[in-house]
């Protein structure tokens, strides 16, 4: 039933991994930021599967993998917009560029 | 049926596309919002790519916890931090070029080295079929331990997100 | 009864009363005479039982180790033999004697207990020379004499001359006590051992076993051990110091310069006599120094004027004479001539001293017919010089007798002949002194002398009757006892007394008297015209041989003459050279302080100023935006790729 | 004899379809044959829908009426069976007003969005023996996957209509929907236990067994989960007494306030078909879904659902609301572990024997019901004193 080529897929999630990197780069929201990474993460997972499907011997691993990483990604997503809400309640912005006080 | 393989297929790709204009969707638009519902978008479009590689399981598990969860999460911090009518400002800083410069090249080279590698695809891999069965067997066999880290972790974030997001109120400090 | 520790005593009581003298010495003022009187008295009683002990035949020796030199101990203690028994008999008595004379004798001088400290010092020193057992500590108690002589003879220090005599006294000694120095440190490598009884024992042994010693080792230690000695027995080439000595008080001259220290050189050659004996060949240079320092000494005192260089003239020819008596291998002779020297030598010093007390005079030609002025100082001075001549009863004359005797048994009768050349010599000075001084007309200073208080007269009389008494023990009367006791440790050949040359010696006495009285009482011209025609004998005794102006011309002007061509070498390279080392390194320091400051002070402020370069520049990357970083590592991350990847 | 008949009667729509599709093949490529089974149960499901959605609106006026000791809905119509055609066309002639600076698309898009999942849970609900639209083997974890997608258009249109009531019933609906998502999830978790696997067609046929007796609800722990289970149902698709978010006296009409016309009927329609196949579930869960002794498969699923509809409309008759900090802490401190301790009792009724197992698990579920009500009383906030009352 498996009609894609692997290369296909794999420079598709390529595709979506640099637009998620564009999105960090460039976002001027931290919440912005967020988003793209939880962008990047998902293509990282379209490849684990892709591999795990067409590759690997033990077909699990990658799905495994893939929830691990569905699991950590929801638990950085968590923590991390926890330290928005903290740094919105202090400095009342959410910008990036703003937010520059650690330099020298 | 090749008919129906060749629909797939063209699914698959429109699917693809689809993600791709919604990835675009939540890096370029202006309204935060707008991003995260693209995202949700772009992530049950995952999902259905993952359906056509045949990982229904997690399918499931992608949309219950990434489209569930994680967008909701993002929409209620959205919610929080946004005013409700605020004009919109542009979204992007001074580092586009440099950025898009630098991930044209990056694409540029992985696409060759994708295109000029020899991915070992074996048949056998492609017929295996994964079962929720066998997932479950492998989380709790081999994969225990990871199983039981990834319970912790999840408790830690969790305490961590409440008592980083919590109001401290004074009269309440422990 | 005699215990061991109780002879340790007799050094120290001298030694405690030095200590007080010297430190309570201005408290003290007067009582410091009494106290090292008390002291040496003392010592004396405690003496007089051991030695009666020794006397009886007995023998102590005991030692103590003082120091480990490298796990080989080197021991010091005291050995009680019959020779050092009748030495330390002689020491403490005539040391007591002099000592209460000296008390009046130096009756208001400023520094009074520093003498009697000194004195006492002295007495300490003589007492552990004595009774020694071991080279080493000999030696030590021999250089403290020297320190003594020095101090004593300079005690007068004001007066240029008493300095200069000093001076010159202790430097002629000290080259006698390197001699000595460098004879006991090649006898130690030549038989391992300073003990003089280890030694007796070693040599005696090797002397019957006919054992090979490395003769030619000890004969140079012997002769080493007779500089010593020369140096401080006053013998031919280094006696000069002993007329000069007389500047310090009499007493000290009399203790010193008669009775014990020049004594010490004797009884030192006495002490290693086996070590002479193991080495016969020596014998006659030690016969040879002795004889001709002895007629030398008699000859120069034939002309002296001043009372008390007469006497230091007689005295060096009396160890003249001891001296040949050992060479002789005449050990009893020559150390009962030692002892029975000691007393009326003493007496005369003392009697000296009392007539110059009393006259405040020292020139006989001055002096004269003092005898009803001083009549005890001018009978016991009587009796010493008849003891000295040798007149029979008298203990002078047995112990020249032995002497005399030992030269004609040993069959040298040239040296029999110049001894008895010497005696007649002796007895004509000696009277020749008495009649000037004691009998004859008044010259002016005779006129308000008077008689030495009674502190003074009694240790003259005390001397007296030992004079004359210790001759009796080495006398046919006693039957040579002292020769036989002296034999005890020491075998040496004996010889027979014979009437011949007891009838030689009294007819040379009584020939030298009688010419004495003649000249000096009856006819006054005949010593004028002796004096011219025979012109440069006169000249040569009158000068003393000339001895003082030689060595200053021959000895002394070359040594300044080196001296000042070495302060000249001196000043000129070595200060020159550390003058232009200083100035070297003068200018070393500035260009080393140009270089300090220019380069590496240079270098540092340059990488100060580097580094906050650097810094200034490196600063900008942190922007404080977090995309700025993360486009940062995006790039850097890529560039690795592209690099990795190498897909040109 | 008669068992041929029920046979017969329970597989009619079955056999319906296999004939047309034996039609079409005739002259039809295979592949369009595929499509065309694919097309017809679409279609099925999509008229059926609308359809219970619109009669259980009548049926809810219908019963609430009858709690309310008055006559429901009966002027249009024999007992007021049009009524729900009535609605229908006032919903389509109503005017469509959009808020002035409301975020237009969005705006469109919320109702669209919450229609869509609702339909999809669909796929998955055994209607009757071989009546499952498509038999997934993951098919329950699918439905609880699209349940909580629909806390998605709740927020877009909370969001987009861009004023503060409906932002506020926004966050709060969220809020409920997902704290009781949880619960849902875990209550079913005893049911999948059991009947080891995930598909809704395994887990009726495991509680197949004679005199119907083994369905899940007449175990404990059956008991136990059905109870969390259907109260959690409610919560999640905002009726009474969970329906605080939209309740018309404090927040005007929740999210959909700014919502008129198609756009509200849809969001009407969304909400009436999350209870029947909320219901419908809970049904094949526990009630052993279209098992039943005589009637055909079908009809047992039908009127199961129907019951536990009733008893949802039973409950908005008589409930009273809950305060909103009331219902989240019975979600999170009384669901919440109760279910925990119910699969602890799955487990330890898999592991026993029978009697002991009843013994044993009753004397745990009294216990921890006893300190979980204990616990829940020290924790419920004590009653705010307002300045001014002094």
């Amino acid at each position: 039933m498996i009609v894609l080529p692997l290369s296909h897929i794999l420079i598709f999630s390529l595709l979506l991994f640099a637009i998620g990197i564009y999105g960090a780069l460039v976002r001027r929201n931290i919440i912005g930021i967020l988003i793209s990474i939880e962008l990047m993460l998902n293509a990282a997972n379209i490849n684990l599967i892709a591999f795990s499907k067409y590759t690997s011997l033990s077909p699990e691993t990658g799905q495994i993998f893939a929830l691990f990483v569905i699991a950590i990604a929801a638990t950085a997503a968590a923590v991390g917009l926890a330290i928005v809400l903290a740094l919105y309640r202090i400095r009342k912005t959410v910008q990036a560029n703003e937010v520059n006080l650690l330099k020298w | 049926m090749p008919i129906l393989e060749i629909a797939v297929k063209f699914g698959t790709y429109a699917v693809m596309a689809g993600i791709l204009i919604f990835a675009l969707g939540v890096v370029t638009l202006r309204n935060l919002f707008h991003c995260a519902l693209c995202l949700a978008a772009a992530l049950i479009g995952t999902a259905v790519i993952y359906v056509v590689l045949q990982a229904e399981y997690l399918a499931a598990i992608q949309i219950l916890l990434y489209a569930g969860a994680v967008v909701t999460l993002i929409i209620f911090a959205i919610m929080l931090t946004e005013h409700l009518a605020e004009t919109t400002i542009r979204q992007n800083n001074s580092q586009s070029p440099l950025a898009i410069t630098g991930l044209l090249g990056l694409v540029a080279l992985l696409t060759v080295l994708i295109l000029r590698t020899p991915w070992p695809v074996t048949q056998t891999a492609l017929k295996a079929k994964v079962s929720v069965m066998g997932l479950g067997k492998a989380l709790m066999g081999t994969y225990a331990f990871p199983f039981e880290v990834i319970s912790i972790i999840l408790i830690a974030a969790l305490i961590g997100t409440v008592v980083i997001a919590k109001k401290d109120d004074p009269e309440e400090r422990l | 009864m005699v215990t061991s520790d109780q002879i340790l005593l007799v050094p120290l009581l001298p030694f405690l009363a030095f200590v007080t003298n010297i430190l309570a010495g201005r408290w003290l003022k007067d009582r410091a005479a009494w106290l090292s009187i008390a002291a040496s008295s003392l010592a004396c009683v405690i003496a007089l039982p051991v030695c009666w002990a020794v006397f009886q035949g007995a023998y102590f020796a005991h030692q103590g180790t003082w120091l480990m030199l490298d796990a080989v101990p080197l021991r010091f203690g005291y050995l009680m033999d019959p020779l050092s028994a009748t030495l330390l008999f002689m020491v403490t008595v005539v040391g007591t004697l002099i000592q209460t004379y000296a008390a009046g004798y130096m009756h208001g001088d400023p520094r009074y207990s520093r003498f009697f400290a000194y004195v006492s010092l002295f007495m300490f020193a003589m007492i552990t020379l004595v009774i020694s057992d071991n080279y080493l500590l000999f030696f030590m108690s021999w250089e403290i004499m020297g320190l003594c002589s020095y101090l004593l003879i300079g005690f007068y220090f004001e007066k240029d001359s008493a300095a200069n005599a000093s001076l010159k006294a202790f430097l002629t000694t000290r080259i006698g006590d390197v001699g000595f120095l460098l004879g006991f440190l090649t006898l130690f490598a030549a038989i391992g051992t300073l003990n003089f009884s280890e030694m007796n024992g070693l040599l005696t042994e090797a002397h019957k076993t006919h054992a090979a010693l490395n003769t030619g080792l000890l004969a140079v230690a012997a002769l080493f051990i007779f500089c010593g000695t020369i140096g401080k027995s006053a013998q031919f080439p280094l006696h000069v110091w002993l007329p000069d000595a007389m500047e310090g008080p009499t007493p000290v001259s009399a203790l010193i310069h008669a009775a014990t220290m020049v004594a010490a050189g004797v009884f030192l050659v006495a002490r290693s006599f086996t070590l002479f004996m193991a080495v016969p060949n020596i014998l006659p240079v030690v016969t040879a120094i002795g004889t001709i320092t002895a007629f030398m000494a008699a000859f120069i005192a034939l002309t002296q004027n001043d009372i008390k260089r007469v006497l230091a003239y007689s005295t060096i020819s009396q160890l003249g004479y001891m001296v040949t008596a050992l060479g002789l291998s005449g050990l009893g002779a020559g150390t009962f001539h030692l002892i029975t020297h000691a007393f009326f030598k003493a007496l005369l010093f003392l009697g000296a001293g009392s007539v110059i007390h009393g006259a405040h005079v020292q020139d006989i030609r001055e002096m004269g017919g003092l005898f009803r002025k001083m009549p005890h100082t001018a009978v016991t001075f009587i009796i010493a010089s008849l003891a000295l001549a040798g007149i029979p009863p008298l203990s002078g004359f047995w112990s020249k007798d032995e002497i005399l005797l030992a030269a004609f048994g040993s069959g040298n009768f040239l040296v029999f002949g110049v001894l008895l050349l010497t005696a007649f010599m002796t007895a004509f000075y000696m009277f020749r002194l008495i009649f000037l001084t004691f009998f004859g007309t008044a010259r002016n200073a005779g006129v308000h002398a008077h008689e030495s208080p009674a502190l003074m007269t009694v240790p003259l009389w005390c001397l007296a009757v030992g004079s004359i008494l210790i001759g009796i023990p080495g006398s046919p009367l006693m039957h040579h006892w002292f020769q036989r006791f002296m034999a005890q440790t020491v075998h040496y050949p004996e010889y027979e007394p014979s009437a011949l040359v007891m009838a030689c010696s009294i007819v040379v006495a009584v020939l030298g008297i009688t010419l004495a009285g003649v000249i000096y009482l009856e006819k006054k011209h005949w010593a004028v015209t002796v004096a011219k025609n025979f012109p440069s004998f006169y000249r040569l005794s009158f000068n003393k041989f000339y001895f003082d102006e030689f060595y200053s011309a021959y000895i002394v002007k070359p040594f300044n003459a080196l001296s000042r061509i070495l302060f000249g070498f001196d000043e000129t390279v070595i200060d020159g050279t550390v003058n232009n080392t200083g100035r070297a390194t003068m200018f070393l320091s500035g260009v080393k302080q140009w270089i300090d400051t220019y380069i590496v002070d240079g270098a540092v402020n340059f990488m100060g100023t580097l580094v906050y370069f650097l810094n200034s520049v490196t600063k900008r990357i942190q922007t404080g935006f977090i995309q700025n970083y993360l486009l940062i590592v995006f790039l850097s991350v890529l560039a690795f790729l592209a690099f990795e990847l190498k897909l040109t | 004899m008669i068992r041929a008949i029920e046979f017969y009667v329970d597989m009619i729509f079955v056999t319906a379809k296999a004939w047309i599709l034996d039609l079409l093949s005739r002259f039809l490529p295979d592949w369009m044959v595929v499509l065309a089974s694919i097309t017809i149960s679409g279609v099925v499901i999509l008229c059926m829908g609308p359809i219970i959605m619109m009669y259980l609106t009548l049926l809810e006026r219908k019963l609430i009426g009858r709690i309310q000791n008055r006559y429901g809905p009966n002027r249009v119509g024999k007992w007021g069976l049009l009524q729900p055609i009535a609605d229908g066309i006032k919903m389509f002639t109503k005017e469509d007003i959009v808020p002035a600076n409301a975020d237009k698309i969005v705006h469109l898009l919320a109702p669209i969005v919450i229609v869509v999942p609702a339909l999809m849970v669909f796929l998955v609900v055994p209607f009757g023996e071989r009546m499952t639209a498509v038999n997934l083997n993951i098919g329950l974890l699918y439905f609880i996957a699209i349940s909580s997608v629909t806390v998605l258009p709740i927020f877009m249109g909370s969001w987009a209509s861009r004023n503060k009531y409906s932002l506020l019933g926004g966050m709060r609906t969220a809020a409920q929907m997902i704290s009781y998502e949880i619960p849902m999830t875990l209550a079913v978790v005893p049911a999948i236990m059991m009947s080891q696997s995930l598909s809704t067609n395994t887990i009726v046929l495991a509680q197949a067994g004679d005199y119907d007796l083994h369905w899940f609800i007449f175990t404990p722990w059956g008991i136990v989960g059905f109870i969390v289970f259907f109260l959690c149902a409610t919560a999640e698709c905002n009726r009474p007494p969970f329906d605080l978010p939209e309740a018309e006296s404090e927040l005007v009409a929740g999210f959909h306030t700014e919502y008129s016309g198609m756009k509200f009927a849809l969001f009407y329609m969304a909400e009436y078909m999350n209870t029947f196949t909320l219901c419908g579930i809970a049904a094949t869960l526990f009630l052993g879904g279209w098992q039943g002794p005589f009637f055909p498969s079908w009809l047992w699923f039908f009127g199961k659902t129907f019951v536990l509809i009733c008893v949802m409309i039973w409950f908005r008759g008589t409930f009273p609301r809950f305060r909103v900090d009331h219902l989240m802490g019975f979600a999170w401190k009384f669901l919440l572990p109760l279910t925990l301790v119910n699969i602890l009792l799955t487990a330890l009724w898999q592991f026993t024997s029978n009697l002991a197992a009843w013994f044993w698990s009753i004397l745990v579920l009294g216990i921890s019901l006893w300190t979980l009500v204990k616990l829940n009383r020290t924790f419920v906030p004590e009653k705010r004193h307002y300045p001014l009352e002094s």
